[in-house]
Protein backbone atom coordinates (compact mmCIF):
# COMPACT_ATOMS: atom_id res chain seq x y z
CA UNK A 1 0.00 0.00 0.00
CA UNK A 2 0.96 3.49 -0.68
CA UNK A 3 -0.64 6.59 0.87
CA UNK A 4 -1.31 9.68 -1.72
CA UNK A 5 -2.21 13.02 -0.75
CA UNK A 6 -3.78 15.90 -2.48
CA UNK A 7 -3.10 19.53 -1.95
CA UNK A 8 -4.43 23.07 -2.24
CA UNK A 9 -6.03 24.02 -5.29
CA UNK A 10 -5.94 20.14 -6.39
CA UNK A 11 -7.49 19.01 -3.27
CA UNK A 12 -10.95 21.87 -3.96
CA UNK A 13 -10.96 19.94 -8.11
CA UNK A 14 -10.66 16.73 -7.13
CA UNK A 15 -12.97 17.23 -4.16
CA UNK A 16 -10.43 14.32 -2.08
CA UNK A 17 -7.76 15.40 0.36
CA UNK A 18 -6.06 11.74 -0.71
CA UNK A 19 -5.92 7.95 -0.86
CA UNK A 20 -4.38 4.93 -0.23
CA UNK A 21 -3.34 2.78 -3.40
CA UNK A 22 -2.87 -0.87 -3.40
CA UNK A 23 -0.26 -1.08 -6.35
CA UNK A 24 3.29 -3.07 -6.90
CA UNK A 25 5.91 -2.04 -5.78
CA UNK A 26 9.02 -1.03 -6.97
CA UNK A 27 6.70 1.57 -9.23
CA UNK A 28 7.02 5.67 -10.26
CA UNK A 29 5.30 8.28 -9.38
CA UNK A 30 4.07 8.20 -12.97
CA UNK A 31 2.56 4.60 -12.62
CA UNK A 32 0.65 5.80 -9.37
CA UNK A 33 -1.08 8.92 -11.22
CA UNK A 34 -1.89 6.54 -13.80
CA UNK A 35 -3.16 3.82 -11.44
CA UNK A 36 -5.62 6.33 -9.73
CA UNK A 37 -6.43 7.96 -13.14
CA UNK A 38 -7.72 4.13 -13.85
CA UNK A 39 -10.01 3.83 -11.25
CA UNK A 40 -10.86 7.92 -11.23
CA UNK A 41 -11.17 8.47 -15.09
CA UNK A 42 -13.03 11.99 -14.18
CA UNK A 43 -9.97 13.35 -12.32
CA UNK A 44 -7.88 13.35 -15.89
CA UNK A 45 -7.72 17.26 -16.64
CA UNK A 46 -6.90 18.02 -12.96
CA UNK A 47 -4.20 14.90 -12.06
CA UNK A 48 -2.66 15.12 -15.97
CA UNK A 49 -1.64 18.65 -15.88
CA UNK A 50 1.44 18.81 -16.49
CA UNK A 51 2.23 22.18 -13.91
CA UNK A 52 1.46 19.68 -11.10
CA UNK A 53 4.32 18.72 -8.74
CA UNK A 54 5.14 15.86 -6.81
CA UNK A 55 7.12 14.60 -3.55
CA UNK A 56 7.57 11.02 -2.60
CA UNK A 57 8.41 10.81 1.22
CA UNK A 58 7.97 14.58 1.55
CA UNK A 59 10.88 15.36 -1.15
CA UNK A 60 10.25 16.47 -4.59
CA UNK A 61 10.92 14.84 -7.30
CA UNK A 62 10.50 14.00 -11.31
CA UNK A 63 7.12 11.43 -12.58
CA UNK A 64 10.11 9.11 -13.40
CA UNK A 65 11.08 8.77 -9.45
CA UNK A 66 11.18 5.67 -7.85
CA UNK A 67 7.90 4.67 -5.33
CA UNK A 68 8.86 1.76 -2.47
CA UNK A 69 6.23 0.06 -0.52
CA UNK A 70 4.74 2.36 2.49
CA UNK A 71 5.86 5.43 0.95
CA UNK A 72 3.38 8.36 0.38
CA UNK A 73 3.30 9.85 -2.34
CA UNK A 74 2.20 13.90 -2.92
CA UNK A 75 0.25 15.89 -5.68
CA UNK A 76 -0.06 19.41 -5.62
CA UNK A 77 -0.31 23.01 -7.86
CA UNK A 78 3.32 25.11 -8.44
CA UNK A 79 3.75 26.26 -4.64
CA UNK A 80 2.95 29.77 -3.94
CA UNK A 81 4.39 30.57 -0.60
CA UNK A 82 6.96 33.73 0.65
CA UNK B 1 17.73 20.42 12.35
CA UNK B 2 21.30 20.01 12.19
CA UNK B 3 22.67 23.67 12.76
CA UNK B 4 26.16 25.02 13.79
CA UNK B 5 24.50 27.61 15.93
CA UNK B 6 21.69 27.36 19.05
CA UNK B 7 20.94 30.93 17.49
CA UNK B 8 19.11 29.21 14.29
CA UNK B 9 15.79 28.55 13.52
CA UNK B 10 13.33 27.24 10.99
CA UNK B 11 9.64 27.34 12.15
CA UNK B 12 6.53 27.19 10.73
CA UNK B 13 3.56 28.62 12.64
CA UNK B 14 0.43 29.91 12.68
CA UNK B 15 1.33 32.62 15.57
CA UNK B 16 2.77 35.82 13.92
CA UNK B 17 6.61 36.49 14.59
CA UNK B 18 8.88 39.52 16.48
CA UNK B 19 11.45 40.85 13.96
CA UNK B 20 12.84 42.89 17.13
CA UNK B 21 13.30 39.34 18.50
CA UNK B 22 14.82 37.58 15.75
CA UNK B 23 17.13 39.94 15.00
CA UNK B 24 18.48 40.25 18.85
CA UNK B 25 18.58 36.50 18.51
CA UNK B 26 20.98 36.82 15.44
CA UNK B 27 22.67 39.41 17.23
CA UNK B 28 23.26 38.13 20.84
CA UNK B 29 26.47 37.51 21.74
CA UNK B 30 27.94 37.80 18.33
CA UNK B 31 30.88 39.60 18.10
CA UNK B 32 32.33 37.74 14.78
CA UNK B 33 29.58 39.01 12.45
CA UNK B 34 29.46 42.71 10.93
CA UNK B 35 26.50 42.17 8.59
CA UNK B 36 22.74 40.80 9.59
CA UNK B 37 20.71 41.02 6.25
CA UNK B 38 16.34 40.45 6.91
CA UNK B 39 13.54 39.85 4.57
CA UNK B 40 10.18 40.30 5.58
CA UNK B 41 7.28 39.51 3.25
CA UNK B 42 3.72 40.93 4.30
CA UNK B 43 0.61 40.47 2.48
CA UNK B 44 -0.24 43.58 0.55
CA UNK B 45 -3.59 44.62 -0.55
CA UNK B 46 -2.89 44.23 -4.31
CA UNK B 47 -1.76 40.86 -6.24
CA UNK B 48 -2.59 39.50 -9.68
CA UNK B 49 -4.96 41.71 -10.55
CA UNK B 50 -7.18 42.04 -7.47
CA UNK B 51 -8.42 43.72 -4.16
CA UNK B 52 -7.17 41.28 -1.60
CA UNK B 53 -8.96 41.42 2.08
CA UNK B 54 -6.74 38.80 3.33
CA UNK B 55 -4.83 35.31 2.52
CA UNK B 56 -5.34 31.66 3.92
CA UNK B 57 -1.60 29.84 3.75
CA UNK B 58 -1.97 26.28 2.99
CA UNK B 59 0.87 23.84 3.64
CA UNK B 60 2.04 20.10 3.96
CA UNK B 61 2.63 19.64 7.28
CA UNK B 62 4.69 16.57 6.84
CA UNK B 63 7.09 18.10 4.16
CA UNK B 64 7.23 22.36 5.63
CA UNK B 65 10.20 21.63 8.05
CA UNK B 66 11.97 19.55 6.25
CA UNK B 67 11.97 21.54 3.03
CA UNK B 68 12.86 24.91 4.81
CA UNK B 69 15.32 22.72 6.55
CA UNK B 70 17.03 22.04 3.52
CA UNK B 71 17.19 25.29 1.85
CA UNK B 72 18.96 26.78 4.91
CA UNK B 73 21.39 24.01 4.51
CA UNK B 74 22.07 24.59 0.99
CA UNK B 75 22.55 28.37 1.91
CA UNK B 76 25.14 27.27 4.50
CA UNK B 77 27.29 24.90 2.05
CA UNK B 78 27.37 27.40 -0.15
CA UNK B 79 28.23 31.62 1.00
CA UNK B 80 30.34 31.85 4.57
CA UNK B 81 27.16 32.55 6.67
CA UNK B 82 26.99 32.10 10.41
CA UNK B 83 23.20 32.39 11.94
CA UNK B 84 19.70 31.70 9.93
CA UNK B 85 16.16 32.06 10.99
CA UNK B 86 13.83 31.13 8.72
CA UNK B 87 10.00 31.85 9.87
CA UNK B 88 7.10 30.90 7.78
CA UNK B 89 3.33 31.42 8.88
CA UNK B 90 0.13 29.61 7.98
CA UNK B 91 -3.17 29.43 8.28
CA UNK B 92 -5.22 32.57 7.99
CA UNK B 93 -3.66 35.99 7.29
CA UNK B 94 -5.04 39.40 7.16
CA UNK B 95 -4.02 42.67 5.24
CA UNK B 96 0.00 44.12 6.30
CA UNK B 97 0.20 40.66 8.67
CA UNK B 98 3.58 39.18 8.43
CA UNK B 99 3.86 36.14 6.11
CA UNK B 100 7.39 35.02 6.39
CA UNK B 101 10.88 36.30 7.97
CA UNK B 102 14.25 35.40 6.56
CA UNK B 103 17.16 36.91 8.95
CA UNK B 104 20.81 35.76 8.38
CA UNK B 105 23.92 37.01 10.23
CA UNK B 106 27.92 36.60 8.50
CA UNK B 107 30.93 38.19 8.84
CA UNK B 108 30.70 39.08 5.09
CA UNK B 109 28.00 41.63 3.55
CA UNK B 110 27.81 40.26 0.44
CA UNK B 111 27.55 36.41 1.47
CA UNK B 112 24.56 38.17 4.08
CA UNK B 113 22.63 39.48 1.00
CA UNK B 114 23.10 36.38 -1.36
CA UNK B 115 22.55 33.85 1.21
CA UNK B 116 19.24 35.86 2.19
CA UNK B 117 18.18 36.35 -1.51
CA UNK B 118 18.67 33.00 -2.26
CA UNK B 119 16.76 31.63 0.56
CA UNK B 120 13.55 33.55 -0.51
CA UNK B 121 14.00 32.54 -3.98
CA UNK B 122 14.57 28.48 -3.24
CA UNK B 123 11.46 29.08 -0.40
CA UNK B 124 9.30 30.60 -3.77
CA UNK B 125 9.84 27.78 -5.76
CA UNK B 126 10.57 24.99 -3.41
CA UNK B 127 8.46 25.01 -0.15
CA UNK B 128 5.06 23.89 -0.01
CA UNK B 129 3.03 26.87 0.84
CA UNK B 130 -0.61 27.56 -1.33
CA UNK B 131 -2.02 31.03 -0.85
CA UNK B 132 -5.19 31.56 -1.09
CA UNK B 133 -6.42 35.05 -1.52
CA UNK B 134 -9.82 36.85 -0.17
CA UNK B 135 -10.93 39.40 -2.13
CA UNK B 136 -14.22 41.27 -2.87
CA UNK B 137 -15.11 39.01 -5.78
CA UNK B 138 -14.74 35.59 -4.04
CA UNK B 139 -11.74 33.71 -3.31
CA UNK B 140 -8.67 32.21 -5.44
CA UNK B 141 -5.77 30.64 -5.36
CA UNK B 142 -2.62 32.74 -6.23
CA UNK B 143 -0.81 30.96 -9.37
CA UNK B 144 2.63 30.45 -10.21
CA UNK B 145 4.25 33.92 -12.04
CA UNK B 146 7.13 32.79 -14.50
CA UNK B 147 9.47 35.48 -12.85
CA UNK B 148 10.02 33.82 -9.73
CA UNK B 149 11.59 30.40 -11.73
CA UNK B 150 13.62 33.03 -13.36
CA UNK B 151 14.82 34.18 -10.09
CA UNK B 152 15.76 30.93 -9.35
CA UNK B 153 17.63 30.33 -12.53
CA UNK B 154 20.11 32.75 -11.38
CA UNK B 155 21.25 31.08 -8.51
CA UNK B 156 22.03 28.22 -10.96
CA UNK B 157 24.10 30.09 -13.35
CA UNK B 158 26.73 30.43 -10.67
CA UNK B 159 26.94 26.83 -9.65
CA UNK C 1 15.73 65.30 1.08
CA UNK C 2 13.62 65.28 -1.96
CA UNK C 3 11.45 62.02 -0.69
CA UNK C 4 7.96 60.75 -1.86
CA UNK C 5 7.43 59.35 1.74
CA UNK C 6 7.49 61.10 5.04
CA UNK C 7 8.57 57.65 5.92
CA UNK C 8 11.98 58.12 3.87
CA UNK C 9 15.22 59.31 6.49
CA UNK C 10 19.02 59.55 5.88
CA UNK C 11 20.31 60.27 9.38
CA UNK C 12 23.97 60.69 10.05
CA UNK C 13 24.27 60.57 13.90
CA UNK C 14 26.41 59.60 17.38
CA UNK C 15 23.61 57.83 19.38
CA UNK C 16 22.15 54.30 18.15
CA UNK C 17 19.36 53.19 15.97
CA UNK C 18 16.34 50.84 17.16
CA UNK C 19 15.70 48.70 14.10
CA UNK C 20 12.43 47.79 15.63
CA UNK C 21 11.44 51.01 15.11
CA UNK C 22 13.06 51.49 11.61
CA UNK C 23 11.45 48.06 10.54
CA UNK C 24 7.89 49.63 12.19
CA UNK C 25 8.15 53.07 9.90
CA UNK C 26 8.29 50.94 6.62
CA UNK C 27 5.89 48.76 7.83
CA UNK C 28 2.89 51.48 9.26
CA UNK C 29 0.12 52.17 7.13
CA UNK C 30 1.92 50.62 4.07
CA UNK C 31 -0.36 47.68 2.79
CA UNK C 32 0.84 48.24 -0.91
CA UNK C 33 4.68 46.71 0.08
CA UNK C 34 4.77 42.87 -0.12
CA UNK C 35 8.59 43.00 0.93
CA UNK C 36 10.95 44.76 3.35
CA UNK C 37 14.68 44.01 3.08
CA UNK C 38 17.02 45.31 5.57
CA UNK C 39 21.17 45.70 6.00
CA UNK C 40 22.31 45.93 9.31
CA UNK C 41 26.20 46.40 10.48
CA UNK C 42 27.88 46.22 13.16
CA UNK C 43 31.13 46.55 14.76
CA UNK C 44 33.03 43.12 14.72
CA UNK C 45 35.79 42.14 17.10
CA UNK C 46 37.93 40.89 14.01
CA UNK C 47 39.63 43.19 10.68
CA UNK C 48 42.35 42.92 8.71
CA UNK C 49 44.31 40.54 10.60
CA UNK C 50 43.95 42.33 14.04
CA UNK C 51 42.06 41.68 17.42
CA UNK C 52 39.64 44.80 17.09
CA UNK C 53 38.55 46.47 20.40
CA UNK C 54 36.48 48.88 19.50
CA UNK C 55 36.22 52.01 16.17
CA UNK C 56 35.92 55.56 15.92
CA UNK C 57 34.26 56.47 12.66
CA UNK C 58 35.14 60.02 11.44
CA UNK C 59 33.54 62.02 8.15
CA UNK C 60 33.20 64.73 6.49
CA UNK C 61 29.65 66.71 8.10
CA UNK C 62 29.34 68.71 4.69
CA UNK C 63 29.13 66.17 2.46
CA UNK C 64 27.70 62.74 4.23
CA UNK C 65 23.99 63.95 4.84
CA UNK C 66 24.77 65.03 0.78
CA UNK C 67 26.39 62.08 -0.64
CA UNK C 68 23.88 59.61 1.41
CA UNK C 69 20.55 61.10 0.04
CA UNK C 70 22.17 61.00 -3.42
CA UNK C 71 22.68 57.24 -3.21
CA UNK C 72 19.02 57.22 -1.93
CA UNK C 73 17.98 59.13 -5.24
CA UNK C 74 19.83 56.62 -7.22
CA UNK C 75 18.02 53.43 -6.08
CA UNK C 76 15.45 55.16 -6.37
CA UNK C 77 15.66 56.00 -9.84
CA UNK C 78 16.27 52.46 -10.82
CA UNK C 79 13.78 50.75 -9.02
CA UNK C 80 10.42 50.16 -7.75
CA UNK C 81 11.00 50.50 -4.03
CA UNK C 82 8.61 52.89 -2.12
CA UNK C 83 10.31 53.63 1.50
CA UNK C 84 14.04 53.40 2.29
CA UNK C 85 16.01 54.20 5.27
CA UNK C 86 19.52 54.94 6.16
CA UNK C 87 21.22 55.51 9.29
CA UNK C 88 25.33 56.06 9.62
CA UNK C 89 26.64 56.73 13.10
CA UNK C 90 29.69 58.49 13.68
CA UNK C 91 31.88 59.00 16.41
CA UNK C 92 33.32 56.08 19.02
CA UNK C 93 31.94 52.60 19.06
CA UNK C 94 32.34 49.27 20.21
CA UNK C 95 32.28 45.87 19.95
CA UNK C 96 29.37 44.92 18.77
CA UNK C 97 27.62 48.21 18.38
CA UNK C 98 25.28 49.02 15.47
CA UNK C 99 27.01 51.19 12.53
CA UNK C 100 24.63 51.60 9.75
CA UNK C 101 21.26 50.74 8.63
CA UNK C 102 19.69 50.28 5.25
CA UNK C 103 15.79 49.49 4.81
CA UNK C 104 14.01 49.28 2.11
CA UNK C 105 10.42 48.03 1.03
CA UNK C 106 8.94 47.44 -2.23
CA UNK C 107 6.01 45.31 -4.08
CA UNK C 108 8.36 43.74 -5.19
CA UNK C 109 11.00 41.68 -3.65
CA UNK C 110 13.57 41.48 -6.44
CA UNK C 111 13.75 45.51 -6.39
CA UNK C 112 14.01 45.19 -2.20
CA UNK C 113 16.97 42.94 -2.24
CA UNK C 114 19.15 45.05 -5.04
CA UNK C 115 18.25 48.40 -3.92
CA UNK C 116 19.03 47.57 -0.53
CA UNK C 117 22.52 46.03 -1.05
CA UNK C 118 23.27 48.94 -4.09
CA UNK C 119 22.87 51.63 -0.99
CA UNK C 120 25.39 49.67 0.75
CA UNK C 121 27.76 48.73 -1.97
CA UNK C 122 27.53 52.73 -3.11
CA UNK C 123 27.91 54.05 0.83
CA UNK C 124 30.94 51.74 0.70
CA UNK C 125 33.17 53.74 -1.61
CA UNK C 126 31.35 56.97 -2.11
CA UNK C 127 29.71 58.19 1.42
CA UNK C 128 32.74 59.90 3.24
CA UNK C 129 33.27 58.13 6.12
CA UNK C 130 36.31 56.58 7.90
CA UNK C 131 36.97 53.92 10.22
CA UNK C 132 40.02 53.94 12.72
CA UNK C 133 40.04 50.91 14.82
CA UNK C 134 41.08 50.72 18.15
CA UNK C 135 42.98 46.94 18.71
CA UNK C 136 45.24 45.74 21.69
CA UNK C 137 48.65 46.70 19.53
CA UNK C 138 47.44 50.38 18.98
CA UNK C 139 44.97 52.83 16.79
CA UNK C 140 45.37 51.91 12.54
CA UNK C 141 43.21 53.13 9.85
CA UNK C 142 41.20 50.45 8.08
CA UNK C 143 42.46 49.96 4.61
CA UNK C 144 39.83 50.27 1.50
CA UNK C 145 39.25 46.74 0.50
CA UNK C 146 39.44 45.69 -3.74
CA UNK C 147 36.28 43.65 -3.21
CA UNK C 148 34.33 46.60 -2.32
CA UNK C 149 35.33 48.39 -5.97
CA UNK C 150 34.13 44.52 -7.38
CA UNK C 151 30.75 44.67 -5.51
CA UNK C 152 30.10 48.56 -7.02
CA UNK C 153 31.60 47.28 -10.39
CA UNK C 154 28.57 44.37 -10.59
CA UNK C 155 26.13 47.17 -10.47
CA UNK C 156 27.19 49.22 -13.75
CA UNK C 157 27.65 46.28 -15.51
CA UNK C 158 23.44 46.03 -15.48
CA UNK C 159 23.77 49.95 -16.82
CA UNK D 1 39.98 81.98 -1.82
CA UNK D 2 39.10 78.49 -1.60
CA UNK D 3 38.90 76.61 1.28
CA UNK D 4 40.88 73.18 1.70
CA UNK D 5 40.00 70.67 4.23
CA UNK D 6 41.84 67.08 4.92
CA UNK D 7 39.90 64.38 6.45
CA UNK D 8 41.07 60.92 8.78
CA UNK D 9 44.78 59.48 7.98
CA UNK D 10 45.51 62.58 5.84
CA UNK D 11 44.61 65.15 8.41
CA UNK D 12 47.04 63.40 10.67
CA UNK D 13 49.56 62.95 8.16
CA UNK D 14 49.45 66.61 7.73
CA UNK D 15 48.61 67.45 10.85
CA UNK D 16 46.34 69.98 9.39
CA UNK D 17 43.08 70.00 8.93
CA UNK D 18 42.75 72.25 5.78
CA UNK D 19 43.86 75.60 4.78
CA UNK D 20 42.50 78.66 3.00
CA UNK D 21 44.10 79.27 -0.31
CA UNK D 22 44.88 82.74 -2.80
CA UNK D 23 45.09 80.91 -6.13
CA UNK D 24 43.68 82.12 -9.40
CA UNK D 25 40.12 80.85 -10.13
CA UNK D 26 38.97 79.49 -12.31
CA UNK D 27 41.40 76.47 -11.94
CA UNK D 28 41.67 72.81 -11.70
CA UNK D 29 41.33 70.08 -8.14
CA UNK D 30 44.91 69.83 -9.40
CA UNK D 31 46.06 73.45 -9.64
CA UNK D 32 45.24 73.41 -5.90
CA UNK D 33 47.16 70.45 -5.20
CA UNK D 34 50.50 71.89 -7.06
CA UNK D 35 49.50 75.06 -5.32
CA UNK D 36 49.77 73.92 -1.84
CA UNK D 37 52.60 71.63 -2.47
CA UNK D 38 54.88 74.45 -3.51
CA UNK D 39 54.43 76.10 -0.54
CA UNK D 40 54.41 72.85 1.68
CA UNK D 41 56.74 70.77 -0.41
CA UNK D 42 57.16 68.39 2.85
CA UNK D 43 53.50 66.95 2.23
CA UNK D 44 54.30 65.96 -1.20
CA UNK D 45 54.89 62.23 -0.39
CA UNK D 46 50.87 62.35 1.57
CA UNK D 47 49.48 64.70 -0.79
CA UNK D 48 50.61 63.60 -4.03
CA UNK D 49 49.09 59.87 -3.44
CA UNK D 50 47.15 58.44 -6.22
CA UNK D 51 45.31 56.86 -4.16
CA UNK D 52 43.68 59.99 -2.99
CA UNK D 53 40.09 61.11 -3.26
CA UNK D 54 39.35 64.83 -3.61
CA UNK D 55 35.39 66.48 -3.62
CA UNK D 56 34.82 70.30 -4.51
CA UNK D 57 31.80 71.53 -2.31
CA UNK D 58 30.96 68.20 -1.43
CA UNK D 59 30.60 66.51 -4.45
CA UNK D 60 33.34 63.64 -5.57
CA UNK D 61 35.04 64.49 -8.17
CA UNK D 62 38.16 64.21 -10.53
CA UNK D 63 41.93 66.10 -10.10
CA UNK D 64 40.35 67.92 -13.64
CA UNK D 65 37.42 69.06 -12.20
CA UNK D 66 37.03 72.86 -12.42
CA UNK D 67 37.57 74.67 -8.79
CA UNK D 68 35.93 77.96 -8.75
CA UNK D 69 36.29 81.15 -6.21
CA UNK D 70 34.57 80.36 -2.96
CA UNK D 71 34.58 76.41 -3.45
CA UNK D 72 35.59 73.98 -0.81
CA UNK D 73 38.11 71.45 -1.99
CA UNK D 74 38.31 68.14 0.14
CA UNK D 75 41.22 65.80 -0.14
CA UNK D 76 41.05 62.41 1.82
CA UNK D 77 42.05 58.79 1.62
CA UNK D 78 39.72 55.83 0.29
CA UNK D 79 36.30 55.70 2.26
CA UNK D 80 35.65 52.76 4.28
CA UNK D 81 32.59 53.22 5.72
CA UNK D 82 29.60 50.89 6.24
Amino acid sequence: MINVVFFAQLREQLKSDGLSLDIPTPCTVQDVQQSILTSRPEWQDFLSNPALMCAVNQDMVQLTAPVLEGNEVAFFPPVTGG
Amino acid sequence: MSVSDQHDLVSVQTHDFDVAFEYAQLRADNAQDGAIVFFSGLVRDFNQGQDVTGLFLEHYPAMTQKALTGIVKKAKARWPINRVRLIHRVGQLHLSDQIVFVGVSSSHREAAFDACHFVMDYLKKQAPFWKKETTHKGDNWVQTLEKDQKALDKWQKDD
